[in-house]
């Protein structure tokens, strides 16, 4: 284990930035977002959790396939480059980093997703564990500890230092890389660390949440609940909470015309869009309830059921907190569970 | 895809010299949708056409581009060439390369780079123009005028003359109008009445024409060609077949205390009455509000003293409804009220009078028999101060901001009168401008100052004030000698502006007409359909439209009658297919759309739509393709992009966009 | 691609309603007065079809320049069109200059059928200013930018 | 708040509404939710608290649709919406049982939230009832307080007037919260440079995700089917690809609501990047304001709209030059 001085991480950045693509969390217009690092980005490791999750850099909210160029009758199709370049992801909390698994099942699995397969093998992530949890999260709930982050090196903060703990090849890698920068360290501060954000995790409200009931098995009997005509109806249907998920990975396939050249990109969608999944015929789900239905069944219901029992949901609460009229994932799951209680 | 044809057009040298034809056509053949491209010489003329023709035929064209000169000048020819050779009309673009491009540029490169790029931007329209038909509506062969004056009888003689029915509908007792009021008319002096009773019998007796008077419009809807009309026939208390206008009636009255509306109020009336002697119809009615009878049920005299028993106390009013294919609207005037203009002394003393209230004084059958007197103690004026410009060409808001145009004229006509028959009689007229523009109207007005010796003070009347001793100080100035004037008149006549009938805006509004700030309607284009509303099928007929005299208004109610008679004269309506239409699944039913359109094309209804499944029962606006012009002002107001304008749609107009800034 | 720097040709569209001022370009056009062939036309029926959108678009495609045409106030061809185009018009442009985007890339004249010269003159003043403020790089989709 | 779940009770009772349209407790101390309530029981859940910002006149358009009547409660700003959505019949009036709530001023846990309190547990200062100046935040990192005005949201501060334009009845007292003038923020950004206007819209708008919620609360984009998701007119675009996007989403959106926008601060309420986009609804209003007459949409429901009406005189497009 190594540590930094807080106040050189001006230089790690920098250093970073020499030989691999930088993202981290950076201040812009009062927000807290991944963007690329450049010397004059204000980079910001106190806000917990950035607007939207760090998913953009491994699946990027958009991103072009492939490009067709017309020139007078005839066409020619040039594909979109793969990632190639190595990058780093630094400051995901340990949330994030277990979104990261449930987008793998998604996009590693058969038929392979090359664009982010390649972006997965040439990222590292730096993963940072949570100083200071709050209110709205609920990681725990999953399994996710936010003391120990799972990733290609681990981080944490104690004092005025970062201590840097490398737990995979890439991260050992990234390591020897910047080590010039380091000091040896032992674990103890970072011992203290875990169990500070232990005893904070236990005081926290969502902490104990049950997910009893929600598995595959449950299938007819939450999609038949007549609870959900009730959940449904302050939703507005925007996208706020799909879009800062650090999990939801449904995109639509797009062209864009510049002329003689036609670009096709893939977008983020949201299953709260009345026109997602928009076909010839209509769409599949005519109403907001069943749109509403459609994100937290698929988060709690069917992608337990095709994943050996893994949520798509890691308890970042990101939803809690920006979901415009106060509705999230939480609300969903106590909703069932009084009802349990009731019956 | 649409399979297109592009020509292009050398126009001789006119395009050929500066825009590289051959290449243009060339480079046609590269673009999406383009299966046939060829250039000639002219393409609009009968060979051209006829290549175009070939290639329909041929190509199996679906749509075309020619570029060639502008639109304006030969879209309707290759339209109708495309028509013949089985292509609808619709699928017909043109690029300008002429006006726009080769007369404009010298360069031969950058021409035929521009050339092409008009073309693209004209085949990228095409490929998403759809065949569109015009619509067809049917025309009900009869008029209605609304307003029984002057301009709405000329109106409908001109229409029932060409062989058509004309109701009028007129809110008095009588038609006539105000130019039964006149005493004498200018420039001719010959009297009002003496013109007007024969066209007043000539209306009425012509079998086209059915005159409803005592009547007003309730209700109108429908559209060019076929409107629906409720009129209401109001209660006359006496029956229009049996009264034989003997007259017993209005003599054994004995309520006679109500106000002359004829006369302006200067005397008064019967409450059973004809307004004026020679009143067509000549069916008096019971004015209610003055009728013993009906305000205490006594009194009963004028039933019993009927021979024909025509009197019938129980009438109550009728709602008649019919069909009509074109509306005149030939409301008229008044004169606007004087509560603003208290300087004047209108209120206060009874020898300042207006003008038409002058016309009855002058009027054998007037309040004073025609004799000129004071109206306060029946003496002779000897000084007289005509005011003018009373509340015309004003820039507050006392008054009105426009000419009232007649002033000029009748003062000099009732200066001159004056003079002629009274020869003692001082005449004043304190005037902003003198405008006389008109057919021996300057010579009309120089008589009344040279040869008839009237007074004319350039200048403005400060203040009226009535005088112990019964005379009236008029405190003016004359700005030619720039000084103050103080003069005693015995009487003052006020130049009073006239302004569109107050019923106007009820009128207006019921048949989606404008109007604009001042009252008066608007009119289709002010200088090339004015006699025209901009609502389709309404007309317009004298003052109602601005302010005129009555050369002018007999001659635009002719006007508007040769363009109903043009409208009736068709069976059918063959309408612009290039309207507005809205999609039923986008339109919210908002009402903004309706808001915009200048002829009131839009109205919304609850229809049962099927939203991908979800029925419900929506509010959505309706385009009335035969009323709809297609400016497409409602396509932009409207938020959720649900109305659209066929032949310049959105999708159209963005292609056009993206082709040129390719 | 070459690093030689392109002499600037800019993409300007001109929306011309077909009752005046497209009529004013004929005219101009019939009458021999020359502007530059940057200029390129679009006909609408009035300046009120003139859809906001349109102009943005033509921003995003990579126009650098767009002035729209209509009658006179007073004497469109429908009356009232041109009325609503002007505030629709004022407050668009006002908003662009609020965004930073140079308000002179953006103009409105009344050019009437009558008015061929002046339709060229405007058509020449305009085209200057676009010159002189260059390529439009604010309002912009990039990847129409080749 | 007990006397408006006493009336919704009574109202619920007596049959003159079918369902009581309000919020309901959260489960956090700031979180409460819009909800409908059809029974006495329900109503136990039933909050109105200084956290009840949304605006809910919009969810009258689907509850105009419903059988029967619905008891909507409204602050004084919402009326306005409700009055434009009358306007343009997308709500029904005789659906409505409005019952004008009182309001002193409603508070942004955004706000809070940049102040650095973090774990928040509760919060003191918060029910209507109360009149402190100060919230008193109880967190699992220790006691913190904020000044009430300072966890206002942005259009409290530039509030309208706790005057409600249309209503059945009221319940509750307001407290006045304006302490700015609205157009302030407005005329700062006209005095800028271009370069500047430019480079602070580009940096906000830099944050915008398209996740439409801007658009989806907004009362006065209530089409059934946005521009921007029909393909009909070519402009559907879901996502940020290129910065031109947003630009152009959220221009149009606000020309699409000049002169119906009422200015009740959703748009920035619930924005997840904290956009100020008040900022450009209320440029339009300013612009109208100054060059066409005062207007307040929503301040009634019969008078003309500024994009739909025009006179004569009015300036032309060349003035936006003038100005300077």
């Amino acid at each position: 284990m190594y540590k930094i001085a807080k106040e050189n991480l001006s230089a790690l950045f920098r250093l970073i930035a020499e030989t691999r693509e930088l993202y981290l969390p950076v201040k812009t217009a009062g927000q807290t977002n991944y963007a690329a690092w450049s010397e004059d980005a204000e980079v910001d490791l106190d806000t917990l959790k950035t607007v939207k999750s760090a998913k953009d850099a491994f699946f990027p909210q958009s991103e072009g396939l492939y490009t067709v160029k017309k020139e007078g009758k005839k066409m020619s199709v040039e594909p979109e480059g793969l990632k190639e370049q190595d990058f780093v992801v630094f400051g995901m909390k340990a949330c994030d980093v277990k979104g990261l698994e449930v987008l793998d099942n998604v996009f590693l699995s058969d038929p392979v997703d090359t664009f982010y397969a390649a972006r997965r093998e040439h990222g590292t992530v730096v993963a940072m564990a949570c100083h200071e949890p709050e209110e709205t999260c609920f990681c725990k709930v999953f399994g996710v500890d936010a003391a120990e982050p799972k990733s290609d090196v681990a981080v944490w903060t104690a004092g005025e230092d970062l201590y840097w703990k490398a737990l995979s090849e890439k991260g050992e890698a990234l390591t020897e890389a910047v080590k010039e920068l380091f000091t040896d360290a032992d674990e103890a501060a970072v011992e203290a660390e875990k169990e500070a954000i232990h005893k904070i995790l236990e005081k926290l409200p969502y902490m104990n949440l049950s997910l009893e009931g929600w598995n595959g098995d449950a299938l007819s009997e939450k999609f038949d609940s007549p609870i959900w005509e009730e959940l449904y109806k302050p939703c507005l249907a925007c996208g706020t909470c799909t879009f800062v998920c650090p999990t939801c990975q449904c995109y639509d396939i797009k062209d864009y015309s510049a002329g003689d050249t036609v670009s096709r990109y893939r977008c983020w969608d949201s299953c709260m869009y009345s026109d997602f999944t928009m076909m010839a015929h209509g769409n599949n789900r005519t109403s907001q309830m069943q749109r509403f239905r459609q994100r937290f069944m698929h988060k709690l219901v069917y992608y337990p059921a095709n994943n050996d029992g893994m949520y798509s949901c890691v308890g970042c609460g990101r939803c809690v907190e920006k979901c415009p009229q106060a509705l999230n994932i939480v609300k969903v799951i106590k909703a069932f569970q009084n009802q349990g209680g009731e019956q | 895809m649409q399979r297109i044809g592009v020509f292009v057009c050398h126009c001789g040298s006119n395009i050929a010299a500066t825009v590289d034809v051959s290449k243009v056509a060339e480079m046609a053949l590269m673009e999406p949708g383009v299966v046939h491209a060829e250039d000639y010489q002219y393409m609009c003329s009968e060979a051209g056409q006829a290549k175009i023709a070939a290639a329909i035929q041929e190509k199996n064209l679906t749509g075309m581009v020619v570029c060639s000169c502008s639109p304006r000048m030969h879209e309707a020819t290759f339209r109708k060439a495309a028509e013949r050779a089985g292509l609808n009309p619709y699928m017909v673009e043109i690029a300008n390369i002429r006006e726009h491009c080769s007369w404009i540029h010298k360069d031969v490169e950058e021409a035929t780079k521009k050339a092409v790029i008009l073309m693209r931007a004209a085949i990228a329209k095409v490929n998403l123009n759809a065949p569109l038909q015009p619509g067809e509506s049917r025309v009900t062969k009869r008029a209605l005028v609304i307003g029984g004056g002057i301009a709405g009888i000329q109106t409908a003689i001109d229409i029932a003359d060409a062989g058509y029915e004309v109701d009028i509908v007129e809110k008095t007792p009588s038609i006539g109008g105000r130019m039964s009021q006149l005493d004498k008319t200018f420039p001719t002096l010959d009297c009002s009445a003496c013109i007007l009773t024969p066209k007043m019998v000539e209306a009425s007796a012509h079998e086209k024409i059915n005159i409803y008077t005592y009547s007003e419009v309730e209700k109108v809807s429908g559209f060019v060609g076929d409107f629906t009309v409720d009129i209401r026939k109001k209660a006359r208390s006496v029956d229009m077949d049996k009264c034989t206008g003997c007259g017993v009636c209005q003599e054994k009255c004995p309520s006679k205390k109500a106000p002359s509306e004829f006369n302006r109020g200067l005397n008064t009336r019967s409450a059973i009455y004809t307004p004026f002697a020679q009143a067509i119809p000549n069916v008096p009615v019971i004015d209610r509000e003055a009728c013993i009878k009906f305000k205490t049920g006594k009194c009963g005299l004028c039933a019993k003293v009927c021979q024909a028993g025509a009197v019938d106390y129980e009438q109550k009013d009728e709602i008649v409804t019919e069909k009509y294919g074109a509306i005149v609207v030939a409301t008229g005037f008044d004169t606007i009220k004087l509560d603003q203009y208290d300087e004047y002394a209108y209120s206060q003393s009874k020898d300042v009078i207006t003008s038409l209230e002058l016309e009855r004084v002058m009027n054998a059958a007037g309040p004073t028999h025609g004799h000129l007197e004071r109206l306060s103690d029946g003496k002779a004026p000897k000084e007289i101060v005509f005011i003018q410009c009373v509340g015309s060409r004003c820039s507050d808001d006392r008054g009105k901001p426009y000419c009232s145009k007649i002033c000029c004229m009748y003062t000099a006509k009732h200066a001159m009168l004056i003079r002629d028959k009274y020869p003692d009689v001082n005449v004043t007229v304190f005037y902003i401008d003198v405008r006389t523009p008109g057919k021996n109207f300057d010579e009309f007005y120089r008589r009344a100052v040279e040869q008839y010796g009237v007074n004319y003070i350039k200048g403005q009347v400060g203040k009226v004030i009535p005088q112990p001793n019964g005379k009236l100080l008029v405190q003016g100035s004359d700005l030619l000698d720039n000084k103050q004037i103080l003069k005693e008149a015995d009487m003052v006549v006020l130049a009073t502006a006239i302004e569109p009938n107050p019923d106007v805006r009820k009128i207006a509004t019921m048949l989606t007409a404008s109007i604009d700030t001042n009252n008066f309607l608007t009119e289709a284009h002010a200088k090339l359909r004015p006699v025209e509303s901009p609502t389709a099928g309404i007309f317009l007929s004298g003052v109602c439209q601005g302010p005129k005299d009555i050369p002018e208004t007999v001659a635009q109610a002719g006007a508007a009658a040769v363009k109903a008679i043009g409208l009736l004269a068709k069976d059918k309506l063959l309408t612009n297919p290039c309207t507005a239409q809205s999609d039923i699944l986008l339109c919210n039913g908002c009402s903004t759309c309706e808001n915009v359109c200048p002829y009131g094309a839009i109205t919304y209804e609850d229809k049962e739509v099927n939203d991908h499944g979800i029925r419900e029962t929506r509010r959505i606006a309706v385009v009335n393709s035969a009323l709809c012009q297609g400016c497409g002002a409602c396509t932009v107001a409207c938020p959720s992009g649900a109305m659209d304008l066929q032949g310049f749609s959105n999708r159209q107009i963005i292609a056009e966009v993206d082709a040129i800034c390719r | 691609m070459s690093l030689e720097k392109k002499e600037f040709k800019p993409k300007i569209v001109a929306f011309c309603c077909n009752w005046c001022s497209y009529a004013g370009a004929d005219l101009a056009g019939s009458s021999r007065l020359t502007y530059p062939a940057d200029v390129k036309i679009i006909r609408v029926p009035c300046s009120c079809r003139v859809n906001p959108m349109f102009i943005l678009r033509a921003f995003e495609k990579g126009a650098d320049g767009v002035i729209m045409c209509g009658c006179h106030p007073g004497d469109c061809h429908y009356s009232t069109g041109n009325f609503y185009a002007r505030r629709r018009m004022t407050l668009l442009f006002s908003m662009l200059d609020y965004i930073g985007v140079e308000n002179g890339r953006t103009r409105v004249e009344w050019v009437s059928a009558a008015e061929g010269v002046k339709f060229s003159e405007t058509m020449n003043s305009f085209v200057e200013k676009i010159y002189s403020l260059g390529e439009n790089v604010r309002l912009g989709d990039l990847r129409c930018k080749s | 708040m007990q006397e408006l779940i006493n009336r919704a009770k009574e109202l619920l009772a007596d049959g003159t509404v079918a369902r009581v349209l309000g919020w309901k407790g959260g489960d956090l101390p700031y979180n409460p939710e819009p909800a409908y309530f059809e029974t006495a029981e329900e109503l136990a859940d039933f909050v109105y608290n200084s956290f009840c910002g949304a605006n809910l006149s919009k969810y009258m358009i689907e509850a105009s649709k419903l059988e029967g009547k619905t008891m909507v409660c409204l602050k004084p700003c919402d009326t306005y919406s409700f009055n434009q959505l009358i306007k343009e019949h997308r709500v029904d009036r005789e659906k409505a049982y409005i019952v004008g709530v009182g309001c002193k001023g409603k508070l942004d846990i955004e706000k809070i939230k940049k102040k650095g309190v973090k774990g928040i547990e509760s919060i003191e200062g918060a029910e209507i009832t109360d009149e402190a100046d100060t919230l008193k935040i109880q967190t699992i990192y220790g006691e913190k307080s904020c000044a009430y005005a300072d966890a206002m949201l942005e259009r409290c501060h530039v509030c309208k007037g706790k005057e409600h334009m249309v209503y059945d009845e009221l319940i509750g007292d307001s407290k006045e919260t304006k302490d700015a003038d609205r157009f302030d923020e407005v005329a700062r950004i006209e005095a800028m440079s271009p370069e500047e206007k430019f480079a602070f819209f580009q940096k906000e708008l830099s944050k915008c995700i398209r996740c439409n919620a801007c658009r989806n609360a907004c009362p006065a984009c209530s089409c059934r089917k946005c521009v921007f998701d029909s393909t009909k007119f070519d402009s559907s675009q879901k996502a940020n690809v290129d910065s031109f996007e947003e630009k152009m989403f959220h221009i149009i959106r606000a020309f699409h609501v000049a002169g119906r926008c009422t200015d009740c601060g959703e748009c920035s309420r619930v924005c997840p990047q904290g956009i100020p986009l008040h900022l450009f609804n209320r440029k339009f209003i300013k612009d109208i304001d100054g060059l066409y007459g005062e207007y307040q949409a929503g301040a009634d429901t019969t008078s003309k709209a500024p994009l739909t009406n025009y006179t004569f005189e009015d300036a032309e497009p060349s003035i936006v030059g003038k100005r300077g």
